[in-house]
């Protein structure tokens, strides 16, 4: 039920520290923190990151201070193959669920959401609120599992039954797999809140003016991914209580009769179905990773349009085209399954909607490459980051043809070309469309410019460095380098060995870039130089009010739309631009109509 | 700064093209009868997916070039033939390269899958669990015994929990811990998981299946090329995930026969 | 759309003196209420493809006649939305004035009290259960029995808290119609899933 | 002449420690008397009948661990007889009428993995008494001691690289015995017997010899991996050393 007194803008400007920054009900505010949690988030999954590649190309190194993060784990310094597996767990889990899904959905998604279609705040602030702390308890209780028994689960962020069930299976799968089940399980919950929130939003509280095609293409995709996560982690929801009553309840979803480990036959647990939790989980799992990557799209291509100073070819089919990926993403979870005792005939089934999924994503990156040609780019470290997006998008997509076919996923299924795939489309894009999205809207969110020299260091260093990583990933991948290997003892591994090497010094040096990043945050939020209202002539609405936004966005008076979102490339008072909510007339309109 | 980068762009897509035309890191040989349809499927997906990332990658950085350096006044111009051209391509050009990618793997797919084993295969089960791989043969009367789990005892060496005293069938079974095949004769793999999921992985034979636990799957193939090669885990299954492999041992049949006798002895 | 609302019309009301009652509103609520209906309905299709697959994973299956008590509880639940009916229809009076708000506050208690007893009375189906030796892991049947139930039970009382919400927002004398709508349309909504539930339950249990 | 309280006070203090420090000191002599005037318990474990049927283990699965053993092929040893029926890896402890130090030794035993084996296959430990885990190989295995649940000791598993510290660890309570297994290897198998008071483990010929032990009734036990726990009461005299043999049938 929602609170009329809370409704839309009807909240007065919130008093005292708590309601103003810890359990605020203001869009913005929540989604600062969202931001922050992901940040967050992201540090840490990196820090694993670091530690699993030292380990993999130095299995009995000591590794200084890690022998206070665990010392079962890592007695000495010295990491264990478990605690490898664990620490991959728990990356997997930060960067798909607390940082891919909170940063560009979440984050970006709650404070410009709203002020890009001139609402005032979310339709339902409390839950926004409860969405915010309900992912921060689940984070809470994820990071718990680091400090328990013996540490967080080792059966991988897919977590597969039985192994995830059975406690005997291995360290780390007594208590910390019940937390890491809790902790996924409360996500959903807050994300669903949000993903409610994001659509009724959307729908309900546009401005005058502000019809759905006139709508910037963030906010598309924001709307577009929301009703994903609607669908997707109502299943997933689902999935995570079956694993908990096995757990904790003694129920049998997912364990088989006559397991026996350890000599110990299972006797508690029978007839359950390991496939279930795969079907439950990759029902969720596929449409995850383009809520990961939907999101970035349409920051992409907000921000591209407003560095090319003109609008895309065409609107509609970008908006089309994320509509149709959303649908598909809901017909192809059997791919991940091809290896797994489907029966062959399904595999075909589930290969073809993983192949169409191509042609929307195609077109959308044929429309940002097309109307780059003629354009004038202005080159700024969002825009950088942006084309850097489309270069990522393209080499990511292309590695998933051959994994989309089930003769050659055979081959692939289990290796590190599968890992390479999905970091280059979902991990790298994803994170290059928050960069993008961070310096385009930092001076809007803080009210201080980000420093550009710095801004384009770090672009080049993440984008070369993305690439020494993630690309060798795919070769190691054909030479049959299976995944999830914490040393590399077989015969045939021993020759990629270099490869492994290059690939962690590049890790390194990549996560170290990072740093000019959170120096160039930090300090622009305190000492960058002041951002006007409109710093990049930017023409939605979130330009057209102060840099940072008054707590109800634009003042009391709520701004009326006239044209579409991206009228650039013109001749105007204002410039080659004209803002959405300006009442000037246009004589040129840029958008080819030639199509729908 | 956009001439930089478009430069680091076409040098990344030349870079990273190398390795593969160099076939630095390539599949091993195969040494199966149908890996080689599986290795034309990859080939041809190679070649279109390269194609296509060298095209987009160079476009991308010869636009960008041109774009960042724009005389001021310049008049923004539109891709000849606007969208419309671009969707064509896409629907028309990409849209038959993945139907055409799709039909032909799905012929391989099937050419593979949808057929039954022969009568005459060689029936071996393999039993994976944390963290080894075990085989087992049916001996001379070609029929396995039932598995007992509450017997499975691997200080004892009895992997698959089968009991030689009361069942007829087991008395004659051979359990080894490497799996010994004829070269050119089918064998058929009988698979079944004692704990959690493992898979089952020889690059050479290029097969990769799941163990489900509970539920027992079956896969055949025919080696054609002696020799001794890996079959590795893909399918994390706990700490010895990285280290739980057997040796597959391909041998001419006259080998093949002193190894299984040798087995036998060893029981 | 962000257009602010003034302060709600006041009617003259014999029985009650004065009371501020508000037909139109925000349709945020009825929206989001369609919305949320959605996710749920998703999360029960999930659980019952989840049961399908699981019935025919293994022949453990144990079919058990379930406490008959949950067909009298069928009927309390589609009472409450009766009289949940009713106090809408009386709110639409209130509304033009030809009715008193005493009257759709009791309608609303009454479908409260309904509500009530029917979790009262699912509760009392598990005791029953569980005297019968029938608990959560005794067999998949009996888990999926618990499950669905439990689940169905959590949202009802999410549904009873929105009622109290609703009625506090009555005596306030600030309810909307649409709050008013979209409470209601998600307690029927929870009669609809009840039956099928219980259809499932009799067909697979 | 007054004492103050003050003092007083400190002065009853250091009686009271002079008194504890003496008794502790007095009853640390008296069990070293007895230790010294305490004589053993000695004798042989067979084998009746002949030994089950011993598997070879194929390490071929680790190729470092197959190469150390290519000269004489690994069999599993749940029962090792030598020609002469004298039983190996048999732990005979006093299972009953033990009233000295629940510590018979305050040595801690090593259990090394060496060749993808557990040397010793069989060992004993005081419940308390600590004891180390060394890896002598050139891989990495999972040390996975798995007592009976329930019990006072936890099951617990560990992996342990090449050439990493030792493991330092010991039980809460008896039992015996606990079965140790690397995951990694399912072929390597051990046992860790948690005994009260003093304990012997039978050599090739199936000798074992139990040193002071105060005159008394005793119950000793003698366990078998494959064949169990027999007991026998044997009454030890001042200086006269105590014989017991104990014989298990083969099934």
């Amino acid at each position: 039920m929602h609170d009329v007194s809370s409704h839309v803008g009807h909240h007065a400007p919130p008093q005292g520290f708590f309601r103003k920054y810890v359990f605020s009900l203001d869009h913005k505010v929540i989604g600062k923190q969202y931001y922050g949690l992901g940040l967050l988030a992201v540090l840490i999954g990196m820090v694993l990151s670091w530690l699993m590649r030292i380990h993999l190309i130095a299995p009995n190194a000591t590794i200084p201070g890690l022998k206070w993060l665990s010392s079962t784990g890592a007695p000495g310094g010295v990491m264990t193959p478990e605690y490898y597996l664990q620490l991959m767990t728990m990356h997997g889990t930060l960067m798909v669920f607390f940082v891919l899904t909170t940063v560009p959905l979440a984050g970006f998604g709650n404070y410009f959401l709203p002020i890009q279609i001139g609402a005032e705040d979310m339709a339902f602030p409390r839950f926004n609120m409860m969405s915010f702390w309900a992912t921060f308890v689940g984070f809470c209780v994820l990071i718990a599992a680091f400090f328990v028994g013996d540490g967080p689960p080792l059966s991988g962020w897919t977590a597969y039954a039985p192994l995830s069930v059975l406690a005997g299976a291995g360290p780390g799968q007594a208590m910390g797999q019940t937390l890491w089940a809790v902790s996924i399980a409360i996500f959903c919950i807050g994300q669903l809140l949000g993903s409610l929130n994001f659509i009724t939003t959307t729908l309900d509280l546009r401005t005058k003016g502000m019809m759905l095609m006139r709508m910037p293409l963030s906010t598309w995709a924001w709307f577009i991914t929301s009703c994903i996560g609607l669908l997707a982690f109502a299943v997933l929801l689902p999935a995570c209580i079956l694993l908990i009553l096995d757990r904790v309840a003694g129920t049998s979803f997912f364990v088989p009769s006559h397991l026996v480990i350890s000599d110990q036959v299972i006797s508690n647990h029978s007839g359950g179905s390991p496939l279930l939790w795969q079907h439950l989980f990759w029902f969720f799992g596929h449409p995850e990773v383009y809520i990961a990557i939907l999101p970035a799209i349409g920051i992409v291509s907000h921000i591209l349009i407003n560095s090319y100073r003109r609008p895309l070819l065409s609107h509609r089919v970008v908006i089309y085209s994320m509509i149709a990926i959303g649908f598909l993403s809901y017909m192809v979870w059997g791919h991940h399954m091809f290896v797994s005792g489907m029966s062959p005939y399904s595999a075909v089934v589930f290969s073809f909607p993983t192949l169409a999924i191509t042609i929307p994503a195609t077109l959308i990156t044929l429309i940002w490459i097309g109307s780059l040609y003629g354009a004038k780019l202005e080159v700024t470290s969002a825009s950088l980051f942006a084309l850097g997006f489309v270069s990522m998008f393209v080499t990511g997509g292309l590695s998933g043809f051959f994994l989309a076919q089930p003769s050659i996923d055979v081959y692939l299924h289990g290796t590190y070309f599968v890992v390479g795939h999905f970091h280059m489309v979902m991990g790298v894009a994803a994170i290059f469309g928050m960069f993008a999205g961070t310096y385009f809207w930092a001076p809007k969110m803080f009210g201080r410019m980000m420093s550009e020299t710095l801004g384009k260091v770090h672009f080049w260093c993440t984008f070369v460095g993305a690439y020494c990583i993630f690309m060798p990933f795919h070769y190691l991948g054909l030479a049959g380098n299976v995944r999830r290997y914490s040393a590399f003892v077989d015969d045939y591994l021993q020759p990629l060995l270099p490869a492994h090497k290059f690939i962690t010094f590049a890790a390194l040096f990549t996560g170290a870039a990072q740093l000019i990043f959170l120096y160039n945050l930090v300090r622009s939020r305190f000492a960058g130089p002041p951002a006007d209202e409109n710093p990049w002539h930017g023409t939605s609405l979130e330009w057209a009010t102060s840099s940072p936004p008054p707590w109800d966005n634009f003042g009391g008076r709520a701004p009326v739309v006239y044209h579409d979102p991206y009228q650039y490339g013109i001749e105007a008072s204002s410039g080659d631009y004209v803002m959405q909510n300006s009442p000037e007339q246009i004589q040129t309109v840029r958008e080819d109509k030639s199509l729908l | 700064m956009a001439k930089f980068v478009a430069v680091t762009l076409i040098a990344i897509a030349i870079g990273s093209a190398i390795p593969i035309l160099l076939h630095i890191w390539m599949p091993p040989a195969d040494i199966s009868t149908h890996g080689h349809l599986i290795d034309a499927q990859m080939a041809d997906t190679m070649v279109e997916a390269g194609i296509c990332f060298i095209a987009a990658q160079l476009i991308l950085a010869v636009f960008i070039w041109l774009a960042a350096s724009r005389p001021s006044g310049y008049k923004i111009r539109n891709f000849p033939g606007g969208s419309f051209v671009l969707v064509l391509a896409a629907f028309f050009l990409v849209g038959t390269e993945v139907l055409a990618l799709g039909f032909f793997g799905t012929k391989a797919w099937a050419n593979i899958y949808f057929t039954p084993p022969s009568a005459d295969s060689l029936p071996v089960q393999v039993q994976a669990g944390q963290f080894a791989f075990y085989f087992r043969y049916p001996g001379p009367d070609g029929k396995f015994g039932p598995i007992h789990p509450e017997m499975i005892n691997e200080a004892n060496q009895n992997l698959f929990g089968i009991d030689v005293d009361h069942d007829q069938d087991a008395k004659d079974d051979i359990v080894t811990a490497e799996m010994g095949v004829p070269a050119n004769k089918e064998v058929h793999l009988l698979m079944h998981s004692k704990d959690v999921g493992h898979s089952f992985y020889v690059r050479e034979l290029r097969i990769q299946q799941d163990f489900v636990p509970g539920l027992d799957l079956s896969l055949h193939f025919t080696a054609t090329k002696t020799g001794r090669y890996e079959i590795v885990c893909t399918q994390l299954c706990g700490l010895g995930h990285y280290n739980m492999k057997a040796y597959l041992n391909v041998m001419s049949p006259t080998d093949y026969d002193s190894w299984i006798k040798q087995q036998a002895a060893l029981q | 759309m962000a257009t602010t609302i003034d302060a709600p019309p006041s009617i003259k009301n014999p029985a009650s003196g004065t009371r501020r009652v508000q037909h139109i509103g925000p349709e945020t609520p009825s929206t989001g209420i369609w919305i949320g209906l959605a996710a749920i309905t998703m999360t029960f299709a999930a659980f019952t493809s989840a049961m399908v697959v699981r019935n025919g994973s293994a022949p453990d299956w144990r079919h058990f006649s379930f406490p008959p008590i949950l067909y009298l509880n069928t009927v309390v639940l589609i009472a409450s939305s009766l009289t949940l009916r009713m106090g809408q229809s009386r709110y639409l009076r209130l509304v033009s004035g030809i009715a008193d708000s005493v009257s759709v506050v009791r309608a609303l208690y009454g479908t409260l009290a309904l509500g009530c007893l029917f979790v009262v009375g699912q509760y009392a189906a598990w005791l029953q259960l569980r005297w019968e030796g029938i608990y959560l892991a005794t067999n998949p049947s009996s888990s999926f029995f618990y499950l669905f139930t439990a689940l169905h039970a959590s949202h009802v009382i999410g549904g009873l808290l929105g009622l109290i919400y609703v009625t506090s927002k009555l005596h306030r004398g600030i309810l909307y119609k649409s709050t008013l709508d979209a409470a209601s349309r998600y307690w029927h909504f929870m009669g609809v899933l009840w039956l099928y539930v219980l259809g499932l339950l009799w067909f697979r249990i | 002449m007054s004492v103050p309280v003050r003092h007083r006070a400190v002065i009853f203090f250091c009686a009271l420690l002079t008194f504890v420090a003496g008794s502790v000191m007095f009853s640390q002599y008296k069990v070293k008397a007895a230790a010294l005037s305490g004589s053993s318990i000695s004798g042989i474990v067979r084998l009746e009948g002949t030994a089950p049927h011993q598997r070879p283990i194929d390490m071929s699965k680790e190729p470092s661990c197959a190469l150390m053993h290519k000269a004489n092929l690994v069999t599993t040893e749940s029962v090792v007889a030598g020609p002469d029926g004298g039983l190996k890896n048999v732990v005979v402890y006093i299972s009953q009428g033990w009233t000295g130090p629940a510590q018979a030794s305050t040595a801690s035993p090593i259990l090394d993995q060496k060749g993808c084996q557990y040397i010793p296959h069989v060992m004993a430990v005081n419940a308390g008494q600590p004891f180390k885990v060394l890896n002598s190989d050139q891989t990495s295995h999972n040390v996975h001691p798995m007592p009976a649940p329930g019990g006072a000791n936890q099951e617990w598993n560990k992996s342990q690289s090449p050439g990493a510290q030792p493991i330092v660890s010991s039980w809460n309570g008896e039992e015996v015995a606990i079965h140790v297994k690397c995951n990694i290897h399912p072929w390597m198998s051990g046992y860790i017997a948690v005994v009260k008071g003093p304990y012997s483990i039978t050599n090739q010929k199936g000798a074992f010899r139990i040193e002071n032990i105060p005159p008394g009734d005793y119950t000793l036990s003698a366990w078998q991996e494959t064949y169990g726990t027999q007991t026998q009461k044997v009454t030890v005299a001042a200086g006269k050393p105590a014989t017991v043999n104990f014989a298990f049938k083969a099934k």
